[in-house]
């Protein structure tokens, strides 16, 4: 058995959480923080749609976006002399579109669940917008936050259509666990496959009853 | 020079809250109806809240003016704000609650060092002072409500404000802790050159903590005055109420030195000047004196039909209503020891409120 | 069961270590990408890619294997690739057209055939190519995007049974959901290429389309992409996949040489 | 342009969400009052695994699960009369086992933020677990529901890898939007596919945007 | 017969929690420091916290019982409980809170019709009794302290629990206010059967409003006793503190009939029995009376040594030491009015409670 997938998958996996998980967050405080009501529920609207596009399709999309023709991709080679599609900065940038609704929905939904005295208090006490936010609204929300937290992380580990799409299926370079699940199956090797998926089970099933542990012994505040 | 000066108007869903006033350095204890607005009056100035119009500001700053669109964040107000329900931070120990009080200095001003041991000693000497040893480490779903009070009121402390609104800054502490804490934040507030704010259903608090006592009705200020002055002579129906006076009776002049209590039927003779508005009239029920049978006094004396008694640890009050003429109750309070009810009361025309 | 020969692969892999280890000292190492038809992936993996390394010390072969759609569409994209080998000739020629692979390089190398398959354990008893008529539900690959899609509608509509089949039919995105959706029974059949149906025994094959439904037959071309910085190793990858010795593997795996 | 997609991809999803938002609350409150903390953690992982699955391969499992000759699938057969593989039944399937997870996830985070003290107080006043649910943590709890409810629908109405497995892609009876979306960018036909994309987006757009609606009306309590 | 019976064991973080009490028809008066566990002990008999071992039942019912393994849920228990921060629905408005409480009589019994006429009637009359016109329609939220507390009152009164439990009911009213619903609180205990439970940390309240009175200590109950007689006879250190004792001093016996107050200096004769266990003697600062210069009474006499005097609205405190032995200090209350320091007082001996 080939173990690169599960190195790449790990690498895609971890670093697209990390953007993921610091970006949705910064848009869903964004979000609440808009003061227009009509606008809010546009920028919301615009963040859900990845969801609603086949991954397929939406990798199309990426494709005319980053290709290294289009002008946005030609931006990033020409002047960081990076090159997004078919690289393995393809498969992590469609694990962070792919993931990136369900952080920004959950953490919006926790940040909206917190008492807004809290906030208030914080303010009146004087620090500083950051730190009420880190400080405050981040722990008191972190329920929430790390639900979006592990459904972000499980979506990227399993994204498929959109990275087969970007980033290709080049086995040792963009070839996730998915991708490597996928061609066991098309070849016919159901055998391989299950190794595949099992791997990839256990993995996700880690990393998210981690996760859970973690949420755990962090609230303490929370038991009674 | 003006201390906090404050005036504004805000639409409420029962009433407008419309409030005006001015205080120089000292303490201003503000007394009120349930849902007068007093919390909202706190709220307005520390930037909870934002007011339609107005101008709210202290000495060295604007907070807010309507006017010339200035709005201050609550940041930037430094105005410590102890909230009715304490609004604890859940996620953070009894010691890191109080510390996020702390406003650092310029970070790169100091060491961290020992900024970081300051800290924690301001920390620890805040938490003896409000009785808090042992709790350190406790999160505030596990502190008794009285705990969580303290625990607000050190973190507000700590963040060394200008100003200070106290929403109720005790009533979740029994007697004895109470009054200890109550000297204890006397003896802060005498070292602090701010002006402070507390709001209190406990007349016996304001009275002792406060130089000022603004009175509100249903949504703005009634009055405004010294505390002592305003506890003897109340003037406002509504004061007289909220500092405790328990007789209150609508009253009309009816003669030129006569004034006939309607509600109770009696007729009471007042020697000083008698304002124009009067309307009411109020007696506390302290002052209310037990009358020989054989006095001579003619003037102010109400034969008594008892209604009803109530003893309190060390008084007993008389409900009563007059003999001759019975209409509405009054009361009388009496030391305990004393305990027979007289035949006839009298109380000093100087005693009695002229209220309008 | 696939085929394949994993101690023979591991093999010449060993061996192809040490020998790129000697040569590398004469020639620049070279690394080719192949894309190639999902279907192609296991004889190239484990049988060709191996030989041809041996052959070449200095080149490493790596692979991507999808869709040809989805093949063609990363080739316009920029995609890498050096050698391009489709699953039909419409990707191929688009491609040429739009000069992103070299025409003279083209080679029409091999032939599949489509096959009727049904479940392994099927009860209904078809005989013919044409009796897919009497299945309830037919698997067919989308014949917009699936290259034995287009086949299997040339097929059926010269056979005059399009219509009829298409109002019954499920258009898979991918060839591995038509099988599967055979083999487990939720459809009663399916068109598929041989070297697929060949790939598992869940289902059995029927009969193959009929020689005259077929205007032209499934053709796999293979050709270097213009793109290319290695266009040398690539012709000699080309070249080897022409050879006796490499046909004979895709013969293995069902395929039959373009003659 | 052929508008059967349209309809059936609105059914399946509007379908699936009705499934999927009360059973995944259902849940999650039962994952939420769980004893056993390890138990918890187990529960909690199982419940995330679809997400991790490519959608391809979470079809080929329901295949196995739900086809004719699998137990299941016979069962459903032989009794009811009904064959889940390749009916519409079989698109709403796909999009359940797709979006349950995201919906779970979210609404035990919403749980987890409600201040257990008024369900005590619930209690106390002698109000049943039911009215206590539905009238005390569901309503407390609604901003991470509803995100997840959002979650969900996007995602189920977005399902095509799985669908394509289970349900087949039969024009008219099973061909959801996002499998005619394919078909068309599969074919090169992008005028089509952008049609399709942008019904796609339109829809869930206006569905997003109502929910928000609702959440906003809805929450008015929670307004200063 | 015993309608409460509690006895139970739980461990807390700080100590752990021991109670054991019985009581029967009325109303039981909890005081005790802040933190004592006074809210627990509630908590627990609602059935919010499980304790670790014990018995709670009342007389129909076995709630708790760790040998039997029972443990009824709080909804079995139909106990109302006044949570110390209301716990209010933020979902729900003034009206529909109140409504949650009611306990509906099993559906199929009654036309839904007239149930749900009854249920806005019960509304209705709630609201109006706490004075909560007009806010019907308010979320929590907007409502402030005093409103909430009301709320939430009614809330539970209108659950008709068999056992009433509440925690600090009055505390975020105003005077006024508070007395108007200590009076309707009280009218409508009178025509309830079951027993209730008060915590307050205000002495009169307990006082006025509760048949018996039990004293906390750090987890434990130190004294369950009338309420008259426990004011009168506090016989504890911490129930004369609690009842509003100001002066405790240690105390020794030094003599058949003398005692010496070592924080003080002082020695007092008593003409009663000395308990065995006597450590600590009380004096309410009412029960200092001034002396007389030429005053021939020679015992219980302290010249004064005045240290420090503040004024309440109607009474002054006076803090004096032992003129002759100046120790700790001593506070006296007077009604406003003779406001003159003594220069002696004097303290009648069967005023001095002997404490343990
Ligand atoms: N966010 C709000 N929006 C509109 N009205 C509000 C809001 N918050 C409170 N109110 C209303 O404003 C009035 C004043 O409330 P406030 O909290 O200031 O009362 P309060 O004087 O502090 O009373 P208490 O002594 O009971 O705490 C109340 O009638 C309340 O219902
Ligand atoms: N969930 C908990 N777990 C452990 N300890 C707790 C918990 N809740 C409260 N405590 C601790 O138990 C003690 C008693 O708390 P309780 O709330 O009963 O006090 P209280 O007597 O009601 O005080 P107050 O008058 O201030 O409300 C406190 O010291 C508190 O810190
Ligand atoms: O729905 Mo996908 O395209 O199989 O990830
Ligand atoms: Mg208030
Ligand atoms: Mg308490």
């Amino acid at each position: 058995m080939d173990f690169s997938p599960i190195l790449i998958s790990m690498k895609t996996a971890s670093a697209a959480i990390v953007f993921t998980f610091f970006v949705g967050i910064a848009f869903a405080y964004w979000v609440v923080n808009m003061k227009h009501e009509k606008v809010k529920m546009v920028c919301d609207g615009l963040l859900t749609l990845p969801l609603v596009l086949p991954p397929t399709v939406a990798g199309f999309f990426l494709l005319y976006v980053f290709g290294v023709k289009r002008p946005i991709g030609k931006f990033f080679l020409d002047f960081f002399g990076v090159k997004i599609a078919f690289s393995w900065s393809a498969t992590v940038l469609a694990a962070i579109i792919m993931s990136l609704p369900m952080m920004y929905r959950s953490a919006r939904g926790a940040f909206e669940q917190v008492d807004p005295n809290l906030l208030y208090a914080g303010r009146t006490l004087g620090m500083s917008e950051w730190s009420i936010f880190w400080r405050i609204l981040f722990p008191n929300a972190l329920s929430g936050i790390l639900s979006g937290g592990i459904l972000a992380f499980a979506r990227g580990l399993g994204e498929f259509g959109a990275t087969a799409m970007i980033a290709g299926n080049i086995a040792g370079r963009t070839q996730t666990l998915p991708l490597a699940v996928y061609s066991k199956v098309a070849a016919g090797d159901m055998q391989g496959a299950y190794q595949y998926v099992l791997i990839l089970v256990v993995l996700s099933f880690l990393v998210v009853t981690g996760m859970n542990y973690v949420t755990y012994i962090y609230q303490r505040y929370n038991r009674r | 020079m003006k201390k906090l000066q404050v005036d504004f108007r805000k639409r409420l869903k029962n009433f407008d809250l419309q409030m005006n006033f001015a205080m120089e350095e000292g303490r201003l204890g503000i007394l009120g109806a349930s849902g007068c607005g007093k919390s909202m009056t706190l709220k307005t100035i520390a930037g909870i809240v934002t007011p339609d119009t107005g101008r709210i500001e202290t000495g060295k700053t604007v907070f807010y003016d309507s006017a010339e669109k200035v709005n201050l964040t609550p940041q930037k107000r430094k105005v410590g704000y102890l909230f009715q329900n304490y609004a604890l931070f859940p996620n953070m120990t009894v010691a890191d609650n109080i510390a996020a009080g702390i406003r650092h200095a310029k970070r790169k001003d100091k060491r961290h060092r020992t900024e970081k041991q300051n800290v924690r000693e301001q920390v620890k000497n805040l938490i003896e002072q409000f009785q808090l040893q042992g709790l350190e480490n406790q999160y505030p779903v596990k502190l008794s409500g009285g705990q969580q009070q303290r625990t607000a009121l050190a973190r507000i402390l700590v963040s060394r404000p200008d100003i200070l609104l106290l929403d109720e800054p005790f009533s979740a502490m029994d007697s004895y802790l109470r009054e200890e804490l109550q000297i204890e934040l006397d003896n802060r507030l005498k070292t602090f050159s701010g002006c402070s704010v507390i709001v209190s259903h406990d007349r016996d608090e304001i009275y002792k903590l406060c130089s000022h006592t603004m009175i509100m009705g249903e949504g703005s200020n009634i009055i405004f005055e010294e505390t002592k002055k305003l506890f003897n002579q109340p003037r406002y129906m509504q004061a007289a109420r909220l500092t405790g006076c328990k007789n209150i009776s609508k009253a009309e002049r009816v003669g030129p030195r006569t004034i006939r209590a309607t509600d109770w039927g009696v007729e009471f003779c007042i020697d000083r000047e008698i304002p124009k508005q009067l309307s009411y009239i109020g007696i506390r029920a302290h002052d209310f004196i037990p009358a020989d049978v054989n006095d001579q006094r003619r003037e102010n004396v109400i034969p008594v039909f008892p209604c009803g008694i109530t003893k309190a640890p060390f008084e007993w009050t008389l409900l009563f209503q007059n003999k001759e003429n019975p209409k509405g109750n009054m009361w009388m309070k009496q030391e305990r020891g004393k305990e027979q009810i007289p035949e006839k009361v009298w109380v000093d025309q100087s005693k009695i409120l002229l209220l309008e | 069961g696939a085929k394949k020969d994993d101690s023979k692969a591991d093999d010449t892999k060993a061996t192809k270590t040490e020998e790129t280890t000697e040569s590398a000292k004469e020639e620049e190492p070279v690394t080719l990408m192949v894309a190639a038809a999902a279907s192609l992936q296991y004889s190239y993996e484990d049988k060709l890619i191996p030989m041809f390394e041996k052959e070449n010390p200095n080149i490493t072969v790596t692979g991507t294997y999808d869709s040809s759609g989805k093949l063609q569409t990363q080739i316009e994209e920029g995609i890498e690739a050096d050698v391009f080998m489709s699953a039909a000739t419409k990707q191929m020629n688009t491609l040429v057209d739009e000069s992103l692979v070299d025409k003279d390089t083209v080679v029409d190398l091999l032939e599949n055939k489509i096959v009727l398959i049904t479940a392994a354990d099927s009860t209904l008893d078809l005989k013919e190519f044409t009796d897919i008529t009497k299945a309830q539900t037919v698997a067919l690959g989308d014949p917009e995007s699936v290259p034995v899609g287009q086949y299997s509608k040339e097929a059926l509509t010269n056979l005059g049974l399009w219509d009829e089949v298409s109002a019954k039919a499920s258009l898979g995105t991918n060839v591995t959901e038509v099988l599967n959706q055979v083999a487990e029974g939720s459809a009663d059949a399916g068109i598929v290429y041989a070297t697929d149906a060949a790939t598992t025994d869940k289902v059995k094959v029927i009969a193959e389309a009929p020689a005259d439904s077929l205007a032209e037959p499934a053709i796999y071309p293979v050709g270097v992409v213009t793109a290319s910085k290695n266009k040398e190793a690539a012709q000699k990858f080309v070249d080897f996949l022409g050879t006796g010795e490499a046909i004979a593997v895709f013969e293995d795996y069902g395929f039959i040489q373009n003659k």
